[in-house]
């Protein structure tokens, strides 16, 4: 029996399969499909003090090896959250991760501060990185801000907090050390890139907010490359993702020093993908070699084997 | 909503750049007019997201069709298969057409692509006594499809055409009767307004299936959204949009704004 | 009969498909193929003062939509390119752009000065962005810096000058109107996205430098916005490459607002890819309805609009 | 180096996880012993870049086979072809084995998917009156591919696995006699260094054909490269390595510092 139990930064997972923020909702559609207590954990779709409508349509495209996303943030803000979405998913035994998003500093940390206590969320993810709302990445941009952003939203929360870094800035380990200051946990990454869909018809941009947010195997190599980064040089335990797909996609991040993995767009090509994503992991662990999932985070990664040991 | 590997049985090419593909299920499935399903089109760059389709014609519940138009590399892909070739699929997905308490007289709208959802309609009409009057549109006679379909599930079908090549050279709508009871309209958002127009001045209740870009086609993306007529105070901002998906892909004509 | 010509920067090109540096060496294999006066233009692999080696095996690797390399601007330097390879291509109707790599301005300039005046060279491109060796990210992570080496080149030539910028930063337009302050005549986006390939059977980077840069299809959406981006708002004519692969790529790089573009990781797929792409992109925009290139570049892009008329 | 559309003729399964593609080319195609082609390898995310395969058994000039072990998604993609499917392919490619200006007494070593080239090379060597020993090599008895083809062209085949379940149970150079002129062997970079070390120990001479993750396969990526054993002073730093699909894939045991 492979060991696929994951601690962390004051979250204890029965494995390290996670479903990324926005690409899974609040659970109540994969729901109908399978027990989600068969995953690690939900990543629910970003949370604001006040309902929020997204972007005007259209809103996704496609893109070679993934797709772009415009959606905007619509959510149904923290009061809906707290009193429809949250207990439903605590339902299940697994991890919610609450994503929370805000269009500034304050909006940020009324969000944290109303779902601490709330009982049933096991931590929190921070989303400064979302490309697709005004100002979705200011805090991304200048690690000062980020850095402030964090300490607030610590002084608000004693749930473990998760910050989300942005792939499209010129050093994520500089962001990530100013995120580990203001006193994360953890760090996830990555979000989406920030990329754009000509329509040779229209002779405009697809979609209806222009530019988008590109996901999905085809940035694989960013976000394992940025999560190898951050893993080795920030010193926080780091959520990867970005284009899993396969056991194997999960196993590569693991080795690029992720403690746990999420995932995204792949759900949007098979429903199923999270949990059959559990099982093949299990058989790439054994095919490799390892007894468990933190034999195998520990095996690649210099910095991350010191930290384990 | 659930996965399924079908299997191609038979592809046909009922008219100029259409493909009707012919699929055996696993077992059997239920599917309700105006559900769709979302199918695995292709492993290539081009088709990581899988792609939209009406289920069309089932006589068996083991089998499902797809009537499509080769637009682009899933469709293309999709044209492409051979019997024996699986298509991983996704459905039924959405909340399709109601159908009326009693036996009514139903105008069916089609336009291009619009035609699919509405053989499982008329079907289900006639099923329940109501008369069928099925308007079908195309661009010219080489692409006009569904009219010996629906014909054989016992509508009366007429024919529009934009250059007049066969039926009546025009909108649908000019074709439309003034005694029918409820209007159903699936086809290009043009002729969606005009139905839902005629429906929201005083006309019969009308139903549409609309379409919009979809990534997950089981609302968890929130891509394909589309505004709601009437938002719900209730979900300030938020109420702004509905899920083609999930609240559709059929809204009554009151229940959306294009 | 369609107009595919291109004249920009001081640049004359009979169509605007280039092929990207480093991908297609001096032009030699490929001439084995087909007739090189097909083509708008070579850009060379990247020309040093000096000879490079480049880095230690594995140096490709696939990934989603694309691949990785870590080549490391392995090349002959300033004086073999001056005496073997460039009478090879000058052989030819087309244009030849000497992509130009240091190791610090100085390196640069030396190269710069080394080509201009030598017959034949159309255009410079200096490659601020390679990934894949030490520094070569170093000029664009400071906008100044960058600056200030666009004006030491600026000093050294009058022959059209091109920057490459990097994707690899937070703000490309911010780099590219520094490079524009230094005297650039134009700028080529996109150089390779940072990535890294883990192989769990050694449980470590695939490439021999760890990371490589992403190329292919997959950074498609990121070239595009970036140039898309830089159209617009830099105020220089932007040559586009990035994932190119067919005539509609092509095409849907000039509606975002390149020049002209160039192809890269398509030729390891098709080594006929540019002549063909020459012909697919005249049937694309025929298909489109538009009479020539140059129309459809200023179709789309206000900017761009205002400054062709 | 040339562009082809290669049409699947027939796919066999000569030994376990290995197939032999053959494949009709629209005309005649001159191939050297040693030389390869880059194969498209399929339209998905994984397999953007072509794969190289050496050329196998070619009775036909308008045949041309290709003889591999499925490792990954690409040859997991070729395997997969049926007859009829297109295969596009660049070559032949690269710098094949240099046969000797007289008969000679000739040992091939192939080990695992080191096998393929040397049928071309025996039967060229036989063609100009050599005497050819293959030694060829394989984990067990299960995976030994092409014992059969090299001996219907004259060479007498001598075998070793891993394993001992067929053959002499060991590394294959344990074979090699000492009375040989000349050495070729393909496969597993530890039997290409032993190889070497024969030769450079004074021992026959050696070539050696490598492989290298290739990205183009015709010399523009700079991708697949190697050490040069002793760099050209003139190149400089440039001198330091040389290209695997161009300079070679065959390199004589001098050449190359592994
Ligand atoms: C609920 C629903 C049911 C559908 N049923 C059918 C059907 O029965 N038969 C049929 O032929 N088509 C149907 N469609 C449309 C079908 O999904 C698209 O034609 C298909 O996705 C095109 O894929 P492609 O890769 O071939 O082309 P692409 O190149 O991806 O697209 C070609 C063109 O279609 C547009 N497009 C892409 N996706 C959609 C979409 N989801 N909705 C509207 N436009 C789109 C693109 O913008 C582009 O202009 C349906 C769509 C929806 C949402
Ligand atoms: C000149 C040359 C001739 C070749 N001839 C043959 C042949 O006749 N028969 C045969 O079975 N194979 C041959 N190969 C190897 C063949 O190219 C690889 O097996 C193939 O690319 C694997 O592709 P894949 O997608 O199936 O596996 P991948 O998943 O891409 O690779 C599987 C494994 O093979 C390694 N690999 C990938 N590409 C290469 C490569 N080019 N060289 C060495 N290792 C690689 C990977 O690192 C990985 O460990 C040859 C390679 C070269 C360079
Ligand atoms: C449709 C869509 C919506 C998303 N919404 C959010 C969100 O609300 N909050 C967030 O932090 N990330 C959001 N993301 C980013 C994903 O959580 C994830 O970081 C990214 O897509 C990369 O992973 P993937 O390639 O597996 O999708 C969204 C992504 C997609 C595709
Ligand atoms: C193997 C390889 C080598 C490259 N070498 C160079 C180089 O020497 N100089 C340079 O400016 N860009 C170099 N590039 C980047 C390309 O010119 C191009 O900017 C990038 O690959 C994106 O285009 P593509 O997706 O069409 O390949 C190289 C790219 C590849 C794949
Ligand atoms: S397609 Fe994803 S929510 Fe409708
Ligand atoms: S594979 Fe590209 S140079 Fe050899």
């Amino acid at each position: 029996m492979i060991d696929l139990s994951a601690s962390f930064a004051g979250l204890s997972l029965k494995n390290p399969v996670l479903t990324a923020s926005g690409t899974f909702g609040y659970g109540r559609e994969a729901a109908e499909l399978y027990d989600l207590s068969l995953l690690g954990g939900v990543m629910v779709k970003g949370v604001s003090r006040e309902p929020w409508s997204g972007n005007a349509p259209a809103r996704v495209a496609r893109a070679p090896g993934g797709m772009l996303n415009a959606i905007g943030l619509q959510n149904p803000g923290l009061t809906h959250f707290l009193e429809v979405d949250l207990p439903f998913l605590r339902r299940y035994e697994m991890a919610v991760v609450v994503n929370v998003v805000g269009h500034d500093v304050e909006g940020f940390v009324d969000v944290v501060r109303g779902v601490t206590g709330a009982p049933g969320v096991a931590a929190i993810e921070l989303n400064i990185s979302c490309p697709n709302v005004k100002d979705g990445l200011l805090f991304s941009q200048d690690p000062q801000s980020a850095r402030r952003l964090v300490e607030a939203a610590r002084q608000a929360t004693d749930l473990p907090l998760i910050v989300k870094v942005s792939p499209n800035v010129t050093d994520p380990v500089e962001l990530g050390l100013a995120c580990r200051e203001g006193g994360a946990d953890a760090l996830s990454a990555i979000n989406t890139l920030v990329g754009i869909a000509i329509d040779p018809a229209r002779r405009a941009p697809v979609l209806g907010n222009r530019t988008g947010g590109l996901s999905g195997p085809a940035v694989k190599p960013v976000g394992l490359r940025i999560v190898y980064d951050l893993a080795a040089q920030v010193g926080l335990p780091v959520v990867g993702m970005g284009g899993i797909e396969t056991g194997r996609d999960a196993l590569e991040y693991i080795l690029a020093g992720a403690r746990a993995i999420a995932v995204g767009t792949a759900v949007f090509r098979d429903p199923y993908a999270p949990p059959r994503i559990v099982r093949e992991l299990e058989a790439e662990l054994e095919r490799y070699g390892f007894d468990s999932a933190a034999q195998a985070w520990a095996a690649a990664n210099p910095q991350a084997r010191e930290a384990v040991s | 909503m659930r996965q399924w590997e079908l299997v191609v049985a038979e592809s046909l090419r009922p008219a100029e750049g259409y493909v009707e593909l012919r699929c055996e299920a696993p077992e059997a499935i239920e599917t309700a007019p105006g559900q769709f399903f979302m199918l695995r089109a292709g492993e290539g760059p081009d088709t990581y997201l899988p792609r939209a389709f009406s289920w069309y014609r089932r006589e068996d519940p083991r089998r499902v069709s797809f009537l499509f138009r080769v637009q682009g590399p899933g469709t293309a892909h999709l044209a492409a298969l051979r019997p024996g070739d699986l298509v991983p699929a996704t459905g039924p997905l959405g909340r399709g057409f109601p159908l009326p308490g009693r036996p009514v007289r139903a105008a069916l709208l089609g336009g291009g692509v619009g035609v699919p959802p509405l053989w499982g309609l008329a079907r289900a009409l006639r099923a329940q006594g109501s008369e069928v009057l099925a308007l079908v549109g195309a661009r010219s006679r080489a692409h006009l499809v569904g009219v010996e379909d629906l014909r054989a599930e016992g509508a009366q079908v007429l024919v529009a055409t934009d250059d007049g090549s066969t039926g009546y050279r025009g909108p649908l709508t000019d074709l439309l009767p003034a005694d029918v009871d409820v209007l159903y309209a699936c086809g290009p958002e043009g002729m969606l307004r005009r139905v839902q127009e005629i429906s929201l001045a005083g006309g019969p209740e009308a139903y549409l299936a609309l379409e919009a870009p979809m990534a997950c086609g089981y609302g968890v993306c929130l891509g394909c959204v589309v505004e709601r007529a009437e938002p719900d105070p209730a979900l300030g901002e938020y109420g702004k949009y509905q899920r083609v998906c999930r609240e559709g892909p059929v809204f009554a004509a009151g229940e959306v704004r294009f």
